[in-house]
């Protein structure tokens, strides 16, 4: 049957002896392994990899992909993610062979493109953040967080101040937020939110004192709200002598519109695979570019690429540098793809990105909140957070469920269980590349799923079932881990 | 007009009245004046493709290549023409963490494959699901030594790593109550004999790398039971793609094993993205850093994938998380992926084989024939260390003019290292004519 | 060991024995000895892909590319990088002809897009699903002609159509028993009073070409009631990228509306892959040459395209078809329809006015500053004719030394046209700087 | 519902004013059509094209892209279409932008690169042939049989001959044969295949007089089957004046083995498209590059491609040609996917390739004999062809069933009804590229579908039911033409 051909592992299609790669022949004397290497330095055991052809390969990844959904494929309103549609030419850009074929070691006189467009980059996007100077070698956010750790230590310790071992974090964060500052040798002390979802000032007010490192935020909010009151914030963290650190996950909401730096942000992360319409690709890579204020520029890892006249180059010599967070300069090809997309968006078509964004997360909004419980009820930003609590307690039918019945309906689930702070939390992200008719299609389903909640849940409960596969038991995958896959 | 805005005048008037606004202005009234931002960003306006092309090639062209020797982590190998074709599959590449599997087992059996790889290749028994990149990798390693093994504080490491990988370690817990301690090198590689003088209870592990900086391979002959006696756990660090020929990680008895995959399959780019890998044994998986992928059923008892033993993760753990990493880099590790599968069992081998053959074939007519010595005399796999009678940079830069690059500076990567060291990197890509035009400009330069 | 022959021994043997022979040749015994082939063929052996590549790299770089004004049926347009990236999906490309429309669903619904698109463009009726190129477009356009009136046995044409439209006109008419008649051309453009001389009930129809071969554009006022009077039928050759702007086939009353779509997203590539488009009446449809997608519901209602009409095809037809197309150039043809989603109904306007707003500007930049003259004073689209003081080809080669192709003398396709004529084609993609230096660069070439 | 979205049209998804593509800013005076030439040479009327975002066409048709099998996804035993796997390193050297620049007119001397591709691969066809020259102009398979049969016409009237105006055509033959004499001018003549499922020599003797300008052939024929008596068909054919064609469709079963020239055929063309590996793109573009000897080289079409010294350029100097047979020079994009093809197998991988082709083909055929009436049973070549006239009489199961059966198992049916000399005919031509456990799969898919038609006829006329949609009215779409959307 086709379906035991289709759902192999390619371990599993592999035939002794079949091949699907030819090597160069050797140009030069075929010695063996242990004619130029003593034989306790050589491997002991074959590996068991694939023996397959290329046709094997072909079709055992063409079919792998067709089971996968993705932003070409349809709406992908999953919260905090910013999946946005990843234009076209940012491929054919990131694809240019005199890209891709740089090393990171060979010259600087040889790579003056690169270093040309990785300061030109950095510059625009201090111009969109309001910030002096970064570094665009975080891998992702979370190591743009951890860098933002390593500025706020860097600063206390070039002050002499080693009491300052505390970092706030509201309790609505994302969950790198806690564990960047941890691993970076934080204390992580818990803000909590107020009635209307934003930081509690009150709350904030009790730990101002003299260990603070500082407060790492996100605003918008992982809620979908502007932080209202986030120059206070900045005011009475700065005054206790503390930092502030901003998460740029949620950056899409207000560009050109509203500047972290404006804020009172010293330290920025962005993620260029969110803002910046870099793809995701199933995981990763992205970019965690970091950006900060005069004050903390002095302790940027290094190296960072600077210009003395008219060349670029690598400026390792940062005396007070926070030393090297990675091997070489960060996710390049991503960062091409960023730059791409601010060439084309440029400022007009960032702040409309930014607008658009947030038109269609309000009309999602209001058009879904008759019908799901809508925590907190005001203006969002680009995203926003409603809880299926009651449908629960009425019905029985929970966050899962609904993110289950929406991929029966063809379309990805948003975020769910966080924010930590909303019940049953159902976390929506529209993004400006949504369609109105996107969104109506997506407002229709939602209506039908709440339809089905209240007349069969059990149909809810069943979903999805025309996926590739159905309900995943993840609970036997935590309790009997099977994490690969082993030769008879 | 922007490509990516299907919004038209006609909708966005019909959407805020159903919001119940009169302008987008309205939406953004929650920023309080003071800190809204009025002007404009200082940016040029919106660009046309063919504009935005044509600046972008223009960079690509203001760089230069030459007929590359230079490796220290990142190397010119042979990419077969799958691995384009397969991450250029939009489903993959445009396509969020797989956190709903009944529509992500194409990612999902990709990292198991990609795990199942990392296992067979290292003869560990975990894998995770990507990390950044190798470096980064030796302080998730490190990490998770101090985690797995009670009130250890301090890890060791060979003088024989890469510098970066020492500065990342530096970085990373220079600020945590870890000290990180060098053990001295002999002869171009690790002293074994330094390890028990510095090993105590104290000691979380020790990390080590074969080939090391130098190029050379190393032997760790009894290395992991003289640790295991202290509880300290063994780290290696390999160029995966010399894994196809010399022992591996866990043939040494290793704990955990290292490195990064750019060279399955992914271009050089500068230095990324590649992909920092990372197995252990099997003792070690629930403190084991990142995403895993693990296999089970659906309901209708189907073989599925999903994301698991996500307790470990920090959007469950949070503040007492002991690695924050979350994106990782996924397409990377699908690259890898598909290059292992195609290259397969035999090729891997015999590339493996090749980049030896190679690297032999030139170190010994550089000796031969431009009389340059090497730095120490070890065995190696793709990649050896001259000692040169100048200045190894002033070398480089006369071969760069012969459209070499003819490898790196040892004391570019690390200043405290010797002027005259320069690390050779041969692939399998470098023809036997390449080879011998190096040594003519090889010796040219030396004249 | 050949990647795509997934062969092992053991296998063979295990089919061959299933089969009951012994050996592979003994498959072959068939072939009589005398004529079986006995040695080898005299090619080099097979090559991996780094080696193969390095060859076809070497080829590619062994062309040169310059600043181009060439037209003449070849442009060079921007491709929005959509195109691309959807070619390049491999359940397009990877398919063959639609003959299972259950899993055919994607070509046959772009393909019914394609033919809807061309119908938009050129105010007719039906089209089919593409043809070979504009040239054989023509030809198949002729036999139609001759095929839907009857007892006709001559095709008039304009001297102003592309020469090598004539050339293939003349190739595949010239042993069947119809007669070409060349209509004279006054001023750049068709003698349309010359039409009338020549018309009569053996006259299956007339084709002509707007833009013409001098980029002019034609005025076919009266002309297809003209024709209709004798019910002649009135073929026109337009460039697609055109009727963004001018007057389309239908428009001027044509049953026949033919034209090659490179301009619409496929790359120059020496002449191919483009497409040749056809659209007519609906009366003609009967009598439509190659393949032609329907609209129709499956079982179970739902909406479902498919091949239809086939009875017209050779598969059926075998010696009685009128034409023998099987294979098209559906993938190219896919590509246009990409295309024209992408740039859409305002987007090809624009890009229309922008080609001829170029060209204008390039024009009277020649005329005022190089003081050369065009070879006729007539409208034109995105390309025009200039009467040289000198060769053409000279000066087209002088010019090439400032990496300039400044367009196609006409006497290359047509060795009876004058000497001195060089036809300019500008496109959206000519900067103003590179015009600027056109006119520099012209004056130079004139001195 | 997500469906809705899902199976519109391109024009279905237009909203008037929506943009997916930004033009340039004109950088010369903005002058109006009119203000440049007179109105009367302007449209009239608007087009309907789509109004779309670049999000809504990457969408549709990355979704219309899954609705359509190919060759990536698995086994395509498409007779006489040779669906080989496409490799994709052709797609890599076919996308070098230094051959996909290049405009045809521009200089020959900047254009040596692909003049000495086209040189080289012509040269290399002529090897696998056995012949002396070609063109490589032909867009597909039927422009080269006409462009064969135009050497017919040229030759004879070089030779004054005008009364040759006979060709002759096996039964068996594919539709375009006989289509591309008749249109070329020539009288079609029937030859009779004998018992064994070849040409009747007895049959073809009937024919031989003044009037015959030559034969088309394919060999091995659209059985499968080696022309046994090819040798004698050509000496009786050329001893009557008459030349022989050669139908290349089917020449990856003989590769290395066997040559046309060898057999005495005078004019061949090749299916690139088929034999060497470029891909069918759904329809085209392929190439039907055609080989001669040199008897019929002086009447190749213009220009053809020559090297004088170490420079090529294209010749159009050829006194005898046949004239000009498309606009320029082919499709050269498919000529570089077989170029790459060529240096990949090289002469051992070509004669490899055949050797499995037709090891494949006897292999399903010995498979499926015993279930599916096998009409000449005999070594076959590359393909064979199997009758479903039994299980259409015994179980009212026809050829269309079995096709359409096997869409529901997830493979590509084999070619139905044709050759038209066997009733309810299916092909089977599995190609190299094949693995041993995708025929044994495909011939347990085949027994199950016999042992369905036996138990269970009326579940294989509801076949298939798992397709994107299932079976199509082709009465409806004939009788009442909907051939393009129409807007409201
Ligand atoms: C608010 C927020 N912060 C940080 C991150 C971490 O980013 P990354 O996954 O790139 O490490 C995310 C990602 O989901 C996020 O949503
Ligand atoms: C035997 C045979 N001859 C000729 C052709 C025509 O080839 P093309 O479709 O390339 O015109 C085919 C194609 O199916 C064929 O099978």
């Amino acid at each position: 049957m086709s379906t035991q051909l289709k759902n192999k592992l390619i371990f599993e299609r592999s035939r002794e002896g079949r091949r699907g790669f030819r090597v160069p022949d050797i140009d030069v004397p075929a010695r063996k392994p242990e004619e130029m290497v003593d034989k306790k330095y050589l491997r002991v055991h074959e590996t068991a990899l694939p023996e397959v052809s290329e046709v094997d390969v072909i079709r055992h990844y063409t079919r792998l992909s067709q089971k996968n959904y993705c932003v070409d494929l349809g709406f992908y309103p999953l919260g905090s993610c910013t999946m946005k549609y990843n234009p076209k030419i940012n491929e054919v850009t990131a694809g240019l062979a005199g890209f891709a074929g740089l090393h990171p070691l060979q010259p600087q006189k040889t790579t003056q493109g690169i270093l040309e467009l990785m300061y030109d980059l950095t510059e625009r996007l201090c111009e969109v953040t309001g910030m002096s100077w970064g570094t665009l070698q975080p891998f992702a956010g979370a190591h743009g967080e951890f860098t933002g750790m390593k500025f706020f230590k860097s600063y206390f310790k070039k002050q002499g101040d080693t009491g300052r071992t505390k970092v706030l974090v509201p309790d609505g964060a994302h969950g790198t937020n806690p564990a960047s500052a941890h691993i970076s040798g934080f204390e992580v002390v818990e803000v909590k939110s107020n009635e209307k979802g934003m930081v509690s000032v009150e709350d904030l007010k009790q730990h101002l004192d003299e260990n603070l490192a500082g407060i790492m935020l996100t605003n918008p909010n992982t809620l979908g709200l502007y932080e209202e009151d986030i120059a206070e914030i900045a005011e009475l963290v700065h005054d206790a002598g503390g930092l502030l650190y901003y998460d740029g996950a949620n950056l899409n909401a207000i560009m050109g519109k509203s500047r972290p730096g404006d804020m009172g942000f010293d330290v920025v992360h962005l993620n260029l695979h969110k803002t910046f319409s870099t793809p995701h690709g199933g995981g990763g890579p992205g970019s965690g570019a970091v950006m900060v204020n005069k004050k903390l520029e002095p302790f940027l890892p290094a190296p960072t690429v600077r210009k003395k006249g008219s060349e670029y180059y690598l400026d390792h010599d940062i005396p007070d540098t926070m030393g090297r967070i990675s091997g070489f300069y960060g996710n390049i090809a991503v960062l091409v793809r960023a730059y791409t997309y601010i060439l084309t968006m440029g400022n007009d078509g960032l702040k409309r990105a930014s607008e658009l964004a947030v038109l269609n997360a309000n009309y999602l909004k209001e058009k879904l909140k008759g019908r799901y419980f809508l925590p907190y009820d005001r203006v969002c930003k680009h995203e926003f957070v409603l809880s299926a609590q009651k449908m629960k307690d009425a019905y029985g039918v929970n966050g899962t469920d609904v993110a289950k019945a929406l991929l029966e309906f063809g379309i990805h689930a948003p975020t769910v269980y966080f924010p930590l702070i909303v019940h049953e939390a159902m976390m929506f992200e529209p993004t400006e590349t949504e369609s109105r008719e996107s969104l109506d299609n997506f407002i229709e389903v939602m209506h039908e799923i709440a339809d089905l909640a209240e007349k069969d849940p059990d149909k809810l409960h069943e979903m999805p079932t025309s996926t590739p596969v159905r309900r995943v038991d993840q609970v036997q995958a935590a309790k009997h881990p099977v994490l690969r896959w082993q030769p008879e | 007009m922007f490509p990516y805005l299907p919004h038209t005048d006609k909708e966005i008037k019909a959407m805020l009245s159903d919001i119940g606004v009169d302008s987008i202005d309205e939406l953004f009234a929650d920023i309080p004046a003071k800190i809204r931002f009025k002007g404009e960003l200082n940016l040029p306006k919106g660009q046309s493709e063919l504009e935005v092309y044509t600046r972008l090639k223009r960079l690509a062209e203001n760089n230069r290549q030459g007929v590359s020797f230079l490796g220290a982590g990142n190397y010119d190998h042979i990419i077969p023409s799958t691995v384009g074709a397969l991450m250029g599959r939009t489903e993959f590449y445009t396509s969020y963490t797989p956190y709903q599997p009944e529509i992500s087992q194409g990612v999902l059996q990709a990292i198991f494959e990609f795990q199942t790889l990392m296992c067979e290749l290292t003869s560990l028994q975990v894998s995770n699901a990507s990390l950044y990149d190798g470096h980064t990798a030796a302080s998730e390693a490190c990490a998770l030594a101090v985690n797995s093994t009670r009130k250890t504080d301090t890890i060791l490491y060979s003088s024989t790593i890469h510098p970066y990988t020492k500065q990342v370690l530096e970085t990373y817990f220079e600020d945590l109550n870890i000290k990180l301690v060098e053990l001295p090198e002999k002869a171009g590689v690790l002293d074994t004999d330094s390890v028990k003088d510095q090993l105590g209870d104290n000691v979380a592990g020790l990390l080590v790398q074969s080939p090391n900086i130098y190029g050379n391979l190393e032997d760790y002959t009894g290395l992991s039971d003289l640790l295991h006696e202290h509880k300290s756990l063994l780290i290696v660090s390999s160029n995966p793609m010399a894994l196809g020929a010399i022992k591996s990680q866990g043939e040494w008895g290793a704990d955990i094993a290292i490195g990064d995959t750019q060279p399955f399959g992914l271009p050089a780019y500068y230095g990324g993205p590649s992909v920092g890998y990372i197995a252990a044994t099997e003792k070690l998986l629930r403190k084991m850093p990142g995403r895993i992928v693990g296999q089970s059923v659906d309901e209708d008892g189907k073989r599925a994938f999903v994301l698991t033993m996500q307790a470990r993760e920090q959007h469950i753990k949070r503040e007492r998380a002991t690695s924050n990493i979350c994106s990782n880099q996924a397409l990377a590790a699908l690259g890898n992926t598909i290059y292992l599968a195609t290259v397969g069992k035999e090729g891997l081998k015999e590339l493996a084989e090749q980049n030896m053959q190679k690297a032999h074939y030139l170190a010994e007519k550089l000796k031969k024939e431009a009389g340059v010595e090497m730095a120490a005399d070890q065995p190696f796999f793709n990649e050896f260390t001259l000692a040169l009678p100048k200045k190894a940079a002033d070398i480089a830069e006369a071969m760069e003019a012969d459209g070499i690059f003819a490898g790196v500076a040892l004391n570019q990567l690390d200043a405290s290292k010797p002027e005259n060291l320069l690390t050779v990197a041969v692939t399998e890509k470098r023809t036997v004519e390449e080879m011998d035009r190096y040594v003519q400009s090889m010796k040219g330069a030396l004249k």
